[in-house]
């Protein structure tokens, strides 16, 4: 690799020339940054400042590049050159926008100014340009778990875009839940009548795919590797082992009903005639084969009337049953209480509901319901019991407001659709719930045979925007493993499941980081001869990515990285690193700072904002130019939860007056892109305390802050707020021996 | 050869010397000035209105109505039928509906009318008189006449129920229609706006049977016309017009109330502002004089 | 009696014997006819609570109910229903078939007036108002008719003097010629629609 | 332009709203080629204009901030916006597509320095805040815009403003020469994520929408909720600008209605809930909404939300459809007339605000498109057998979530067309 020549430009555009003297702001770079080149320009983003750098880089052999200019959230296409080592400083929403105009604050706005050229020259010198990860594993094969619906239509969906898939399904026959139903709720208008299942058509067409090949009766033995380069034993069929390379994974394992055995009160078990919606499919199904009308399990006899009773364990607020919403259970029970009406009118059919819930058009399946004749009756239903020649429902009519019971030949109880997740690895492994589990993935990782819960035993993400993020990359959840849903869901999130599953290949093959870093070429660099196997890494990674090797060592399976560099923080000896963002070019800007003495009344205060919502808030409370604190430098960082407590106690250590952390909210509704991070940051600042006491600082001058991208005025008054605060504690002792 | 021809029904109110012989005065009179031939529909019967279901039912209200098309149809063949009031508008134009959307109704209500050898082909069009004045003519060509302009009197646009619901005038809307505002206008008279009891119903046929819960819709109506500063009421039906009107004194009586809001038909304005007298614009026939009106009837 | 509850029976008769009764079914419940009804705080059952009722095959509770006989026939209910269901009109058809089969209260007030109305305007095709509100006055005997008539005789003059009102109209009628006709119209309708509902005229 | 560039391995993606932005990345950072176009100004579409997001209350913005970062590190993605698809033709796998390009009058010089905002006078009213607030006639449409670049409004074209503006800039950003222009794109597939409109309230005539002066919209609401909206967060109603402590929250505005829409929207159950909590936020135990509802659409684990904000005192629900809306001229309270169903209750219930729970209608309008793809009766899009796919809330009445889920499975659609390798689809 050629050797390095860096260069800084200095932008005197939006005012920056007016307000700052970039003479100085060029002395310094060359003065204490040592840039070999050092250029003022009036409009860098413009064509001809983009030119000039292009041609040094071309012409004189520039390979590091600092842009002092706009924050690095502005102006990225004009300022996009690939092939050099890029940083930059934010002059323009770092200083000049969030300082007075006033000439009396012109002094403070510089030395800011100036602090910022020192650390974007200090980073620059400690930056690699990432190449991409050596080690990319190429295998774009997918690994498709469950044969149902959702697994099928992942399987074919996949094919489809051109890569090959393994389909492995537990049962010996393909189809799952679609398999046993007589009919399913339609898709498209005119949303009246129920619809074929289509299930046989989709088996055909996967079993007949050229790139699809399927495992029956097949369960997974063990699951290792990363995106690219999964390698997974299947026990087949014959009980056999047969190990797949596969470079990502679809888990779409699908649900079982909720056990109505768990519902006596319901009538369940103690007569036949009370069924769940399963049972009334197979009865559905029964009739349909012996050409006849749906008949009563208990004695055979047609049946004249049925009673539907939603949410039967579902919505449940005591806790015993089940707390959700299963989503599809009104529009199925209007389907089977439509299996009587289209077969014959003068059945009588009541559904007693508490909140219809049929979105969409599944608004006009509930019309159609009712023009057939099914009465739906808004109630709560007290008991189920076997009666004379059929079974006695009592409920609460809630709008006819009384208690009231009316007789069935059959009821049907729709109870909710519970996750098949295997094991859940939050629990401890002495719980005995968890000794209950059956692990599906049975992931040979650190941190636990499957994936990871959200809630309610679902694998859900747990993000509104990116539904596909699991924690585990490289391996998506679909259909109702991830969240309660109908059939017409299922096929919509298996074919997203599938394109994620694609993308991850993709992005292994490539060496890239996958969401929300998407396209990083950086990754984790160990010096593994300094580690001391304290495993905090590979405990700490919200993506268990690490693994330990035999002699307790961490591996780090780049392709499962997410580049937060949660990893980094949490090193103790500092040897885990990328080449771009390490605990040296963060260091190295902490110290680059320019630190007045004690006498100045100038204090430093140090803010490590989270890039993805606390520096986009300091951003645009700029925009809007609201003025904060000259006192305060910021340093952007890519989840808090990659702070290393080494740049604190560095900060403090030389010279400055207090460190700010602001990253984004976590506990139950965490919005950290990288899941822990930002928890994890708050427990480790929670135990520098002991530090600081050694020090002998107070423990004020390290704060913790939540921060929302959207408190942007917010993020002003807590830098002045924090700075009076450090005033009236007074400067830093430790300034003299800094 | 007379501008527009229509046949015309009436309806059981608006006959001579009937509770609405007010409005079949002053509608003829300002057919007069705008030539428009009205031509009754020979021997027309009633539309069995809306109170009539009790005893009536379906079919035979529907044969009724559709006794009228019938005659309509052979004696004044490519007319539309045009009604005054809202109840007759209704029923009529809801027993076409009806028919037109049902064979079996239409062949039903056939053999009904062939006992009299009648027989409907279903080719009558029903229409209000406000709908042919605002379709037909509209605002514009409304205005044209005018030589006394109501200017000064203050209107609140009492349009009720039946003309309005569920059929609509030239598709206005149903909580705030403004085709009664734009009349008044179009005539120099000023209309109040934000009248909240526009389309309150006034206890119709009810006001007979249900006399106190009636004319506590009626006092929310006129209450809210003094509230608005209106100086009469205006209307395009005739059972508005008289529940309105009449029991005014009736709440006074047992409420106390000071109520003497005159309370007219649109084709009474017009009448006026066309340089109708008052005989013309049948003012004569109200309980509660408009005196403002008739000053102005009476100017030269 | 629970074995009857909820089922169809009921609502099978409302859409067979009643005008419009194949709507009631349609009713999701929201209540908005309900809360759009002038008179309103005065019934016992608004619409759609009676059809609820109906789907709950309450037979009795609702044929003898005075409910629908509070009905205006304003249509606010009609223009604002969801579903579309002509409101007004199941009023009237279940009101008709309720005093059809002798379930409705017998002195509800509109139920006299209604029939007293149709019975007024079938004699000559035509209404007679002062015969209908004469007889209005009467319909309690004559002592409380002339207490009625007194009650309301400014009005009266009011609109004798207006020439809105005709004493004549006791000697003289306004009248169709075609009565007669209208008699057979009404007879053959009547009994085609009996013949279609299964009821005996 | 973009024209010459795109190819039949080219995706074309109309929308650049959550949807639209997801379907093109997702594409392109599987490796493809994609065309991003938008009508507006900037990317972000609706949710931007979201305060926050049920049922985490975590904030729009947050996601879309992480989307530009994407958007920023893929060269894959050309982005095109005031770009409207006039018209497409072709087949599956070779499609032209006519879009309709609006002058910015600002061209890419422009560093969002806001010197022409300071010199223009002129105001519009913001469509970034549907209309509640006013901005200068040169504005960058909100703090998230992407491209972070200025407009100038047609409206000022040709007068001082716009010369005072085009004199502000330095950067000789401020082009008044514009013209529309339109340019032609080959593409092997386009994805649909036009996204929806609000229902027009004032159709909904009971309510009084544009009559009263203390009945909004629920997107409207969010605008009032919003720190970035014209009060600043603070939940004031337009008649007075008094503090709305007293909200009503009205469901099914549009919704599951054969007078308007047929559908149910399917988020405007849980945007209530969400929205009772700003109140709640607002003014802590004076705070008091009421939900007046037909069904509670809180499916799946929403139900966890809907049971949160059920344990909330200071919001009650109400089973009806509210029957009308009735000001009370003094004070501009509304008052909402109709009949608890449970039971049959009566009320007349008075409040400061209400709220009406708009509906969701496609966007789509007037555009020439092929058989390809199909529409239901409502105007979404529905699966086809072509080269074209709905995505998001143009395929269906979604939230958030679902509508990402329908934008990735569209990308991957997309992607088999241009792939060449999908088999011969049978719906």
């Amino acid at each position: 690799m050629a050797e390095t020549k860096t260069a800084a430009y200095i932008c005197q555009g939006c005012g920056i020339g007016e307000r700052l003297s970039t003479r100085q702001l060029a002395q310094i770079a060359q003065k204490e940054g040592k840039m070999a080149l050092v250029r003022e320009h009036p409009f860098l983003c413009g064509a001809e400042g983009v030119g000039l750098i292009r041609d040094d880089i071309e012409r004189e052999a520039v390979t590091h590049v600092l842009i002092a200019a706009c924050s690095r959230r502005a102006k990225t296409e004009a300022f996009h050159f690939p092939t050099v080592a890029l940083a930059r400083a934010n002059l323009r929403e770092g200083v000049l926008w969030s300082q007075p105009e006033a000439d009396e604050a012109a002094g403070l706005t510089q030395e800011m100014a100036n602090d910022y050229v020192r650390m974007g020259c200090a980073e620059l010198k400690k930056t690699k340009l990432p190449l991409g990860n050596p080690l990319a594993a190429t295998n774009r094969r997918i690994l498709v778990v469950g044969g149902g619906v959702s697994g099928l239509t992942a399987a074919l969906e996949a094919a489809r875009a051109g890569y090959q898939v393994v389909l492995v399904e537990k049962e010996r026959a393909l189809g799952g839940w679609a398999a046993k139903l007589h009919k399913r709720v339609p898709f498209r208008e005119p949303h009246a009548d129920p619809a074929d299942t289509g299930i046989e058509q989709l088996i055909a067409q996967v079993t007949g795919h050229p790139r699809i090949r399927v495992h029956l009766g097949a369960t997974l033995l063990e699951t290792r590797g990363a995106p690219g380069r999964f390698s997974v034993q299947v026990s087949v069929e014959s009980g056999a082992a047969v190990t797949e390379e596969v470079g990502s994974i679809v888990q779409a394992t699908g649900f079982t009903l909720y056990d109505a055995g768990k519902l006596p009160a319901l009538g369940y078990g103690k007569t036949p005639d009370v069924v769940d919606q399963a049972g009334l499919e197979r009865l559905a199904r029964q009739a349909a084969a012996a050409g006849g009308a749906i008949r009563r399990p208990s004695d055979g006899a047609e049946v004249g009337s049925v009673v539907f009773v939603q949410c039967a364990g579902q919505r449940d607020e005591g806790g015993s049953h089940l707390p959700y919403c299963s989503g599809h259970c009104c529009a199925t029970s209007i389907k089977q209480a439509m299996y009587f009406k289209d077969a014959n009118p003068e059945v009588d059919t009541v559904v007693i509901y508490t909140d219809l819930r049929v979105p969409g058009s599944g608004e006009d399946f509930y019309r159609s319901a009712q023009r057939k004749g099914v009465t739906f009756t808004k109630g709560r239903v007290a008991s189920v019991e076997p009666a004379s020649g059929g079974c006695k429902v009592s409920f609460r009519d809630l709008i006819l407001d009384e208690d009231v019971a009316l007789e069935a030949d059959l009821v049907v109880l729709a109870t909710g659709q519970v996750p098949n997740s295997g094991v859940n690895i939050e629990l401890a492994d002495d719980d005995p719930a968890k000794a209950a589990q059956v692990p599906i993935l049975n992931l040979a990782y650190r941190q636990g045979k499957d994936m990871p819960q959200l809630k309610h035993g679902f694998t859900d993400s747990h993000f509104i925007c990116f539904p596909y993020e699991t924690r585990r990359t490289g391996i998506y959840a679909a259909g109702p493993v991830r969240r309660p849903m109908d059939m017409a869901q299922a096929v919509e999130d298996a074919t997203g499941a599938a394109l994620k599953a694609i993308q991850a290949v993709e992005n292994a093959a490539a060496g890239r980081a996958a969401h929300p870093r998407s396209g990083d070429l950086s990754y984790p660099i160990v010096r593994i001869e300094g580690c001391t196997q304290c495993k905090r890494c590979t405990v700490e990674c919200p993506f268990g990515a690490i693994d330990e090797d035999e002699s307790r060592f961490p591996v780090f399976n780049e392709s499962r990285c997410r580049r937060c560099g949660t990893c980094m923080g949490a090193c103790p000896v500092r040897v885990i690193g990328f080449e771009n963002y390490s605990v040296d070019t963060v260091g190295a800007q902490i110290k680059a700072v320019d630190m007045p003495d004690e006498f100045s009344e100038k204090p430093r205060v140090l803010l490590l904002a989270c890039e993805n919502d606390a520096y986009p808030a300091l951003d645009m409370a700029a925009l809007q130019r609201r003025v904060y604190s000259a006192f305060v430098r910021v340093i952007p960082v890519r989840c808090l939860g990659s702070v290393n407590t080494i740049w604190i106690t560095d900060a403090l250590n030389s010279g400055y007056d207090g460190v700010m952390l602001m990253g984004c909210k976590h506990g139950e509704d965490y919005q950290c892109h990288f899941v822990k991070g930002s928890e994890l940051a708050n427990y480790r600042m929670g135990k520098i305390d002991d530090t600081l006491k050694q020090l002998g600082l107070e423990t004020e001058r390290v704060a913790t802050y939540e921060v929302a991208i959207t408190d942007v005025a917010r993020v002003a008054r807590l830098i002045d707020d924090y700075v009076a605060k450090i005033l009236e504690i007074g400067l830093s002792p430790m300034k003299g021996f800094a | 050869m007379a501008k527009k021809e229509y046949a015309f029904y009436p309806g059981c109110s608006s006959q001579l010397k009937a509770s609405a012989a007010n409005y079949l005065t002053s509608t003829r009179s300002l057919c007069r000035v705008l030539d428009i031939k009205l031509t009754e529909i020979p021997d027309w019967n009633c539309c069995g209105a809306s109170i009539g279901y009790a005893e009536g039912g379906e079919l035979p209200r529907l044969a009724l109505n559709a006794r009228n098309f019938a005659l309509a149809e052979s004696h004044l063949p490519g007319q539309d039928i045009v009604a005054t009031c809202a109840a007759c508008w209704l029923s009529a134009r809801e027993t076409k509906e009806r028919l037109d959307a049902s064979a079996e109704l239409m062949r039903e209500t056939n053999e009904a009318l062939a006992a009299a050898g009648l027989h409907y082909k279903g080719e009558v069009a029903v229409r209000h008189m406000v709908e042919v004045l605002i379709e037909d003519f509209g605002y514009e060509a409304l205005a044209q006449p005018v030589v006394k302009p109501l200017a000064g009197i203050k209107f609140a646009g009492y349009v009720g129920c039946q003309t309005n619901r569920p059929f609509g005038i030239a598709g206005e809307s149903f909580e705030n229609p403004m085709y009664l505002d734009k009349m008044v206008e179009t005539v120099g008279g000023e209309a109040v706006t934000g009248y909240d009891q526009k389309v309150t119903c006034c206890g119709g046929a009810l006001a007979f049977s249900e006399a106190e819960k009636s004319q506590k819709q009626i006092r929310d109506i006129v209450e809210s016309a003094y509230d608005h500063g209106a100086d009469m009421i205006v209307t395009p039906c005739p059972l508005c017009q008289a529940n309105v009107e009449i029991y005014q004194s009736e709440i006074n009586k047992k409420q106390g109330t000071k109520f003497h809001m005159p309370v007219l038909y649109y084709s009474q304005l017009m009448t006026v502002a066309y340089g109708g007298s008052a005989r013309e614009a049948g003012l004569d026939g109200q309980l509660i004089r408009a005196e403002k009106l008739e000053e102005i009837a009476a100017k030269g | 009696m629970s074995g009857e509850r909820y089922r169809n029976s009921f609502l099978r008769e409302v859409e067979h014997n009643v005008e419009e009764g194949h709507w009631v079914k349609m009713c999701m419940q929201c209540g908005v006819c309900s809360g759009s009804c002038p008179f309103g705080p005065h019934w016992a059952h608004p619409p759609q609570e009676l059809f609820m009722m109906i789907r709950a095959g309450k037979r009795e509770e609702v044929l003898g109910s005075d409910a629908m006989w509070m009905c205006t026939s304003c249509y606010n209910c009609v223009v604002r229903c969801p579903r579309k269901l002509p409101i007004t009109h199941i009023m009237h058809g279940l009101a008709n078939y309720a005093h059809r089969l002798g379930l409705a209260p017998k002195n509800q007030p509109t139920r006299q007036f209604a029939k007293m109305f149709w019975d007024n305007l079938s004699k000559t095709g035509r209404v007679n108002e002062l015969k209908l509100s004469l007889g209005l006055y009467f319909k309690d005997g004559f002592k409380q008719g002339i207490r009625n008539a007194l009650a309301m005789k400014d009005i009266g003059l009011g609109m004798l003097k207006a020439k809105r009102l005709n004493p004549l109209e006791l000697v003289k009628p306004h009248a169709c010629k075609g009565a007669k006709d209208i008699h057979a119209i009404l007879a053959k309708a009547k009994e085609i629609e009996d013949r279609r509902k299964g009821l005996s005229a | 332009m973009a024209g010459s560039v795109a190819t039949s391995q080219t995706i074309l993606v109309v929308g650049g709203g959550i949807a639209g932005m997801t379907a093109a990345l997702e594409a392109a950072e599987c490796g493809k080629e994609v065309v991003l176009i938008e009508k507006s100004p900037t990317l972000g579409g609706r949710t931007t204009l979201l305060y926050r997001y049920f049922p985490k209350m975590c904030h729009p913005i947050c996601g879309l901030e992480i989307n530009l970062r994407r958007l920023k590190g893929n060269r894959r993605v050309r982005v095109l916006t005031l770009a409207e698809p006039v018209a497409v033709s072709g087949t599956r796998g070779d499609y032209t597509a006519q879009i309709r390009l609006a002058p910015r009058y600002v061209n890419d010089n422009c560093t969002a320095c806001g010197e022409c905002a300071r010199a223009v006078t002129a105001e519009i009213p913001n469509p970034f805040d549907y209309n509640l607030g006013r901005i200068k006639a040169a504005y960058l449409p909100h703090a998230m815009a992407y491209p972070q670049r200025y407009v100038l409004d047609p409206s000022i074209i040709g007068s001082e403003d716009a010369d005072r503006a085009k004199a502000a800039c330095r950067y000789g950003a401020v082009d008044l020469d514009m013209k529309e222009e339109t340019v032609e794109l080959k593409v092997g597939a386009v994805v649909w994520a036009t996204g929806w409109q609000p229902y027009d309230a004032a159709r909904i005539q009971p309510y009084g929408y544009g009559r009263l002066r203390n009945v909004v919209t629920s997107v409207e609401f969010e605008r009032l909720a919003d720190p970035r909206g014209p009060t600043g967060g603070r939940i004031l109603r337009p008649s007075d600008g008094r503090e709305a402590k007293n909200v009503a929250f009205i469901q099914c505005a549009g919704s599951r209605d054969e007078n308007h829409l047929r559908h149910c929207s399917r988020v405007c159950c849980m945007a209530s809930l969400k929205q009772t909590q700003y109140v709640h936020e607002a003014w802590g135990e004076e705070a008091r909404s009421t939900v007046y509802y037909i069904d509670i659409r809180a499916i799946d684990r929403f139900e966890d939300f809907y049971r949160r904000v059920q344990a909330d005192p200071t919001v009650s629900f109400v089973k009806s459809k509210v029957a009308r809306i009735e000001e009370d001229r003094a004070s501009g309270d509304v008052i909402l007339h109709g009949v608890d169903t449970e039971g049959y209750h009566r009320y007349a219930a008075r409040h400061d605000l209400a709220v009406l729970a708009i509906g969701m209608e496609p966007a789509l309008r007037a555009v020439e498109v092929p058989p390809d793809l199909p529409f239901d009766a409502s105007g979404f899009i529905e699966a086809g057998a072509g080269g074209m796919f709905g995505a998001g809330c143009a395929a269906a009445p979604l939230d958030v979530n679902r509508a990402v889920q329908s934008a990735t499975a569209a990308a991957l659609r997309a992607i088999q067309v241009v792939n060449k390798t999908a088999d011969v689809e049978t719906i």
